[in-house]
């Protein structure tokens, strides 16, 4: 009989399996096997076999590596010792078959066999890995013709990700994969030294469709838009029509439009945008991808605070520059980046999100501190609400008054 | 060089994207036209220049062996010039520059086990259910309260014909996490699968003390449930005022909550990340509690299968979960979805008042 | 020249003038006279006179009258103390003439003269009392032919107030009035004795137009409204089509329709209702009263929770109850506010609102504890939210784990 | 009986309404039919009996000296068998049989500088603007942050033609509450008018012990601003922590807020209370500031003015304020308004996380 009953069950039906790959690797891995078997008796007892992991960590990096122990090192001694090793991928996920297969031997030779493409902030995972072998391992994969670094974990910069953007995508509004190559570049140290509050994620999207789910995942996250008008080809509209019906065009366009600010004419078979009302949602642009396009002067959103679930629920970004230019080198956001951690340093809570303290604090609160501590001066801007405040809770400064004061003098 | 006199590397930094750019990529970035899906998994992308790429997309369970990849690599020097990427969602993306070997790319990597799929075309509005973002589970962590890939496994089983057809009327994603962590994000998902515990930790004074910083555990305590016991120098948990959110857990091994009957999972529904149409929503819990039933989890991929069917059967076109539910109303989902309504649903956490409802505007 | 420079602009303009009223009691009333020249006062200091009130009352009653005293007493003495007597109103501010007067009479006896027809929670303001005469005032208006009672203030039930319902208006979906004082009646203790937490409000609105904006300022809010079909006179439709036009019924009945449950026929003049998607929102029924009505199975929504800001920012009231059938003694919504009340006083902290216990708690504590200690069974509906919880934070009871246990095993 | 000799009566409760009710009102009691407006300040009611009753709705300024309610009594029984009714907005509503009555009835109105109007038409999308519900303000409390009469006579000049007549395309209410207890529920009103203090309380330490309580005037700062002072025996503000609620001044007089600068008025736009078509809202801060400037408030009467004009000219039939800029976007309800937007406009309370705004979806 074999000895994984439970998991066989998962070799089964359609969808590729992870059981099947767990085989593979224990074929000729001994901590595969024992992986395999943990696995078998986990399913069994319903529950996880694996203990808390201390901090395990390679030479001059605080991140990147998950210690993890097995709860019962003597049946399975070969996931005694047991951890990941995050590695930076390559932005975009943009891979050769040679640089695959490299890493693919370097992990033979050291961990599992096993690994994760990717996880779910975006590295390559390789897991399961004994502490003696994570600095070996490190460093083969750092002398590879194309070398590969340890990501984010910790209390520090997490590896920063990017849709596949202008590589493959006609939507991309400004050139996500060099502008999160450039911060990843540019903030090595504090990728790699954990020294904060608490983790902080940066994740750049390049339109409003968000294929990297930033706003969601991501304290700090870059979405792509633009500010004129959307781009409008006729003779590819009246190629849609004519494949579609004016119907359909009516219905799944023009009626499903937010703000309802387009027009169509099944005479003309002409689409016309009331720009003004265009509140950027992609819709329209998605549905019809040969005839309408974003405008010319793109840039981005940047919206800040996302995060999951702990301590206070989870939040989705909140806006914060309704439109920047992204130009390489992107001084501008650097300069920012430094401002906003140096604040949340000074003042956040152990393990209280940079959203968190936001929250906190209040908005208005960052905002002054970036003006007056930084020299980074944001206006208020509407966009940065849904609606202005229901609550009378305000807090005036002695300068506001000040102010009040001047302009109803005059 | 050799080994070991090397010296230490550190911060160079992931690879350069641009030298793992397929030329085609190279030539037309920034320069694409448009895209069309041709065919289930296979993407046609065009560019002003007149270039044209395919994308075959396939599925994978995301923990893959060394071996898997090697063979992955093998099909992209054979098919793609040894240009490939991965996807946001695990899915690996085969480069092709030449249309006549879609189909034998295809062929190979259903042979190999593996399964092609995964798209949509917003402009025929036809939609497929693409693979699930989610964590390691029983594989790798010690906080869940579930598994992860196993649950995936037997979710996509039976919405294979989702992956491979289009046949949803709009977009739909589904993530899973296994704890309250939410590595998966999941709270912003058309269907999100959650592992939840349902038991208090279980305060292990014998070792707390050794091992973690009395202060800081009662600190992590959300709810102000754990208090601090001078008979032991350990703590004290309030279990009328633990929601087993296991924050207690991560900042110290001493209090661990795993629990096969007290663990499970739950269903949440109508999230979105995307800007089109709506804005970006949280999802909104529809199924409170479902046990761990391994290693096929029936109830949770019965529950998730209705969910789609009910959504698949009424929502309009370009409609999306929580965009459907908005439309018909709460009191519509839990009716159509047979799911039950129960005190569960009903927030109690910082933001309550704006969940309760405070209209009589009611569909009987 | 005028003694009220300031003031005397407010003679001026069209409105009716509030001044002119001053000025109309202080030529025959003293009391009056200062509050006129105080007033001029605050116009010129740009800030109240008043100061804090101490407790003052009628024997007998814990509340009803608001303690005031000028910080002035010296220069103003005839409102050095100068309190107001909330006088309960009768329901749905309906009167006779000769009500009217009596309640002058004793009024220009005792007191200012000077009166709010009503308070903003609905009683009549009597403005303007001394002390000493607090007490003769009362009486003489308890001896009226037709007497007048205290009303509310402090901690205990306010004044409860309805819209004219059935008296006047042909939306009402039960009978306001006789529910209002019914409730007024049966509380006479609760209104006269503060002994809670805080204030409590109930206020009723005939249908979900809510005239006396319960929703937006009552503790219990009671909102009529139906549960089966929306009565349609297909004759009275085509009257207002030929009067309206077509495309008006379309676009501002139809269009408007939240829910777009509505279809128009532009043939046979016929509108149609798919009255499971209706959410009794009244917008139809307002714009085509002739044609359409309420159901015929009525009754009202509860909710719960309303008030102003402090200290938790303003609430709307929450659903409690999405349908209950009001009948004639009530005697289910008397047990429900006794109930309500009792947990109330056991659980809330001094100057804690209902809905502000309920929000620390949580609904689900207050559901539980109205079944399992006063037999109150309200089970959890859907339509007590707007839409269920976005965070994971569930609290399980042992006796939910049984439950689940039992249902799973089977 | 004599004074002396009369028992000492309490909790009769208020007269029983149904002895106050007209005779054609106790007979067609809930058996009315419809309701027409008539023309600006009447409306006729028709019962399914047939009967007919006509509605003439005088605007008041809530504060009447005793003689002026004599004079309504005497007009009440002169046109209306003696029977009358005011509205949940302090208007006086005569009830009249005979519809010939009606313009006699009007101008004796008009004479005693009175108004007749504040109905609305939703038949035919014709809104007037009815009296605006308001507080004590210098009048009578001791709390306000500006005054209440003086405001309401001030924005009822200006805007009497929407009294008088129904120009609006929609449903458009105002209230007025003097201080942050909100006594007039302006949280919901598609205008309102609020008084808002912005200096910290002046702790008059040398009286405060022996007036107050220092545990329970520290427990009363929602802000945790106030800490017992050692040396005083009384309380040290924070004034950094303040937000100017007041709520320290209604637990303890020794801490007054009132100050001539400080003091003045905020405006709010977008709430509503009913069902009809949207729920219930809480209205948004427009104007966060302007100065009390008595008697005539001409700021705020000019801001109002502002945004009811901008209102009536853009909003669509039966879009109430709040839907309107639903629909325009906040974008343009500070661009056409001219409003300025400010840091004081983004929530910073308990709600905040959902104000802000988590898409890029924007107006330009
Ligand atoms: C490996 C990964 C899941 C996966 O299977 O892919 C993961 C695994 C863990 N996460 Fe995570 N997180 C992973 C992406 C995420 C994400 C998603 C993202 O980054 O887009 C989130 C939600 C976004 C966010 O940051 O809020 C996430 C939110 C958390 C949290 C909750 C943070 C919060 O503020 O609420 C914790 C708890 C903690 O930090 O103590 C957490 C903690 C953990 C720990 C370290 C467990 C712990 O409590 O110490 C897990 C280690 C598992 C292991 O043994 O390997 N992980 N974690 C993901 C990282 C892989 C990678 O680097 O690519
Ligand atoms: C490859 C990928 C980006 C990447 O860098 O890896 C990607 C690629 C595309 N996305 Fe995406 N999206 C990808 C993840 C996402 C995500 C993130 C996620 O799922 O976690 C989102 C946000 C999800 C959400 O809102 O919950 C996302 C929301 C969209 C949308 C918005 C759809 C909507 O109606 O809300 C579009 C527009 C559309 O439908 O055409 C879109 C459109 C597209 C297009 C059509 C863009 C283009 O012009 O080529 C690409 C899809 C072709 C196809 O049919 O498969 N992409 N897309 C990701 C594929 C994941 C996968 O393996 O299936
Ligand atoms: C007279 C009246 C205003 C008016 O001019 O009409 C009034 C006047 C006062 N209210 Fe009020 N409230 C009046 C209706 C309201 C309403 C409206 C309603 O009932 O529909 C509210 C909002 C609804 C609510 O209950 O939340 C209201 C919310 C408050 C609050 C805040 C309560 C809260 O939970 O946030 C306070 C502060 C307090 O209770 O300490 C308050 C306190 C006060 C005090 C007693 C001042 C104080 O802090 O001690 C005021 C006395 C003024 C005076 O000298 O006469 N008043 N108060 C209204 C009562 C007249 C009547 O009986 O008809
Ligand atoms: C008399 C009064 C009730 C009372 O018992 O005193 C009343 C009477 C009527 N209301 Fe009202 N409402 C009265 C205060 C309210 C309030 C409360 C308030 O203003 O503070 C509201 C809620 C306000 C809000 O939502 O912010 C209110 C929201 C409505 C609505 C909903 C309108 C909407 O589109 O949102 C209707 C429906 C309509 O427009 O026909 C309505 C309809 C009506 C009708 C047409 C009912 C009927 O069938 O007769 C009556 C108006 C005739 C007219 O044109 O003047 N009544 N009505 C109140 C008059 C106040 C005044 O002096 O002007
Ligand atoms: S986010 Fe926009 S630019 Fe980036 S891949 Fe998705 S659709 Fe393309
Ligand atoms: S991008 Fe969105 S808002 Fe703009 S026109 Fe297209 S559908 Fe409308
Ligand atoms: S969601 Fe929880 S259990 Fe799952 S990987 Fe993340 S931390 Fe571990
Ligand atoms: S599980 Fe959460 S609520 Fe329970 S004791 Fe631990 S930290 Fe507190
Ligand atoms: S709430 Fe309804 S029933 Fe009452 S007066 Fe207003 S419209 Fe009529
Ligand atoms: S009452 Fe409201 S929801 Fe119902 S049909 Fe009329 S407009 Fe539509
Ligand atoms: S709103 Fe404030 S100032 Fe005005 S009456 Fe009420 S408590 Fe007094
Ligand atoms: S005004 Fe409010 S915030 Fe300021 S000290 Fe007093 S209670 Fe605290």
């Amino acid at each position: 009989m074999s000895e994984t009953p439970l998991l066989d069950e998962l070799e089964k039906g359609p969808w590729p399996s992870f059981v099947r790959e767990i085989k593979k690797a224990a074929a000729k891995n001994e901590m595969a096997r024992d992986h395999l078997r943990l696995l078998e008796r986990c399913y069994k007892d319903k529950r996880t076999h694996w203990k808390h992991g201390g901090i395990v960590a390679v030479r001059g990096y605080g991140g990147g590596v998950i210690g993890r122990y097995c709860d019962l090192p003597e049946e399975y001694p070969h996931v005694a010792e047991y951890h990941t090793i995050r590695i930076n991928m390559p932005t975009g996920w943009f891979y050769t078959s040679k640089a695959l297969r490299d890493i693919c031997d370097v992990w033979d030779k050291y961990g599992s066999g096993l690994t994760n493409f990717h996880g779910s902030t975006g590295d390559i995972i390789l897991l399961g890995c004994p502490t003696k072998a994570l600095e070996p391992c490190f460093q083969d994969l750092a002398y590879l013709e194309i070398p590969f670094d340890i990501g984010g974990s910790g209390s520090d910069l997490r590896t920063p990700t990017a849709c596949m953007g202008p590589a493959l995508c006609e939507f991309a509004c400004f050139d996500t994969l060099d502008f999160i190559y450039e911060m990843t570049m540019e903030f090595q140290n504090e990728l790699h030294r954990p020294m904060w509050p608490y983790k902080f994620k940066i994740k750049a999207s390049g339109c409003p469709n968000d294929c990297v789910a930033a706003k969601a995942r991501a304290d700090f996250s870059v979405i792509g838009t633009w500010k004129d008008e959307i781009q409008i080809d006729q003779e590819a509209v009246k190629e849609y029509v004519n494949e579609l019906g004016a119907e359909r065009i009516q219905k799944e366009v023009v009626e499903l439009c937010p703000t309802k600010c387009m027009k169509f004419d099944p005479n003309t078979k002409e689409l016309e945008i009331d720009n003004s009302n265009c509140v950027r949602c992609m819709h329209c642009i998605n549905k019809l991808p040969k005839a309408l396009r974003p405008g010319k002067e793109r840039g981005a959103t940047i919206l800040i605070g996302g995060k999951a679930t702990f301590v206070d629920s989870a939040f989705l970004s909140w806006v914060l520059l309704p439109f920047v230019e992204m130009k390489h080198p992107y001084d501008y956001i650097k300069e920012l980046l430094r401002a906003i951690w140096d604040w949340w340093d000074e003042n956040g809570k152990f393990r209280e999100r940079f959203g968190e303290l936001i929250r906190r604090v209040g908005m208005w609160r960052f905002l002054k501190a970036m003006k007056e501590e930084y020299g980074i001066d944001i206006p208020a801007d509407v966009r940065m609400v849904e609606y202005p405040r229901t609550n009378p809770f305000v807090f005036w400064t002695p300068e506001d008054r000040e102010e009040a004061k001047r302009r109803w003098r005059k | 060089m050799s080994e070991e006199k090397r010296p230490y590397k550190t911060d160079f930094g992931p690879p350069d994207y641009r030298l793992l750019l397929h030329p085609v990529i190279k030539k037309n970035y920034g320069k694409w036209k448009y895209h069309e899906v041709i065919r289930p998994g296979v993407i046609k992308r065009v560019a002003e220049s007149g270039d044209v790429v395919y994308i075959v997309k396939m599925g994978t369970p995301r923990l893959l062996a060394t071996d898997t990849i090697r063979w992955i690599a093998d099909l992209a020097e054979k098919y793609c010039d040894g240009y490939l990427r991965w996807t946001s969602r695990y899915n690996v993306e085969f480069i092709l520059t030449d249309e006549s070997k879609i189909d034998p790319l295809i062929k190979e990597i259903e042979e190999g086990g593996f399964v092609v799929g995964g798209t949509w075309d917003a402009t025929h509005a036809k939609y497929g259910i693409t693979n699930i973002v989610h964590t390691q589970g029983w594989i790798h962590c010690h906080t869940p309260a579930t598994d992860a890939s196993g649950i995936v496994k037997s979710v996509m089983d039976e919405l294979i014909d989702y992956f491979k057809e289009m046949k949803l009327p709009a977009f739909c994603r589904i993530s899973l996490a296994c704890c309250l962590n939410m590595c998966g994000a999941v709270h912003c998902s058309d269907i999100a699968i959650l592992g939840i515990h349902r038991l208090p930790p279980v305060v292990k004074n014998e070792k707390l003390p050794k091992i973690c910083e009395v202060p800081s555990t009662v600190a992590s305590c959300p709810t102000l449930a754990i208090r601090p016991d001078p008979k032991t120098k350990g703590v004290q948990v309030n279990e009328e005022r633990c929601m087993y959110c296991g924050n207690c857990y991560t900042m110290c091994p001493a209090m661990p909550m795993a629990d096969p009957e007290g663990d499970g999972i739950s269903l949440w529904v109508g999230g979105k990340v995307s800007n089109a149409r709506s804005g970006p929503a949280f999802s909104k819990l529809a199924v409170p509690f479902l046990p761990n039933t391994p290693p096929r989890w029936p109830e949770t991929v019965g529950a998730i299968r209705k969910i789609v069917e009910t959504y698949a059967e009424g929502a309009n076109k370009h409609e999306r979960l929580g965009e459907w539910i908005e439309r018909i109303g709460w009191e519509k989902f839990f009716e159509r979805t047979g799911i039950e309504f129960t005190d569960k649903h009903i927030d109690d956490f910082t933001l309550a008042q704006v969940t309760l409802r405070n209209t009589s505007q009611f569909r009987w």
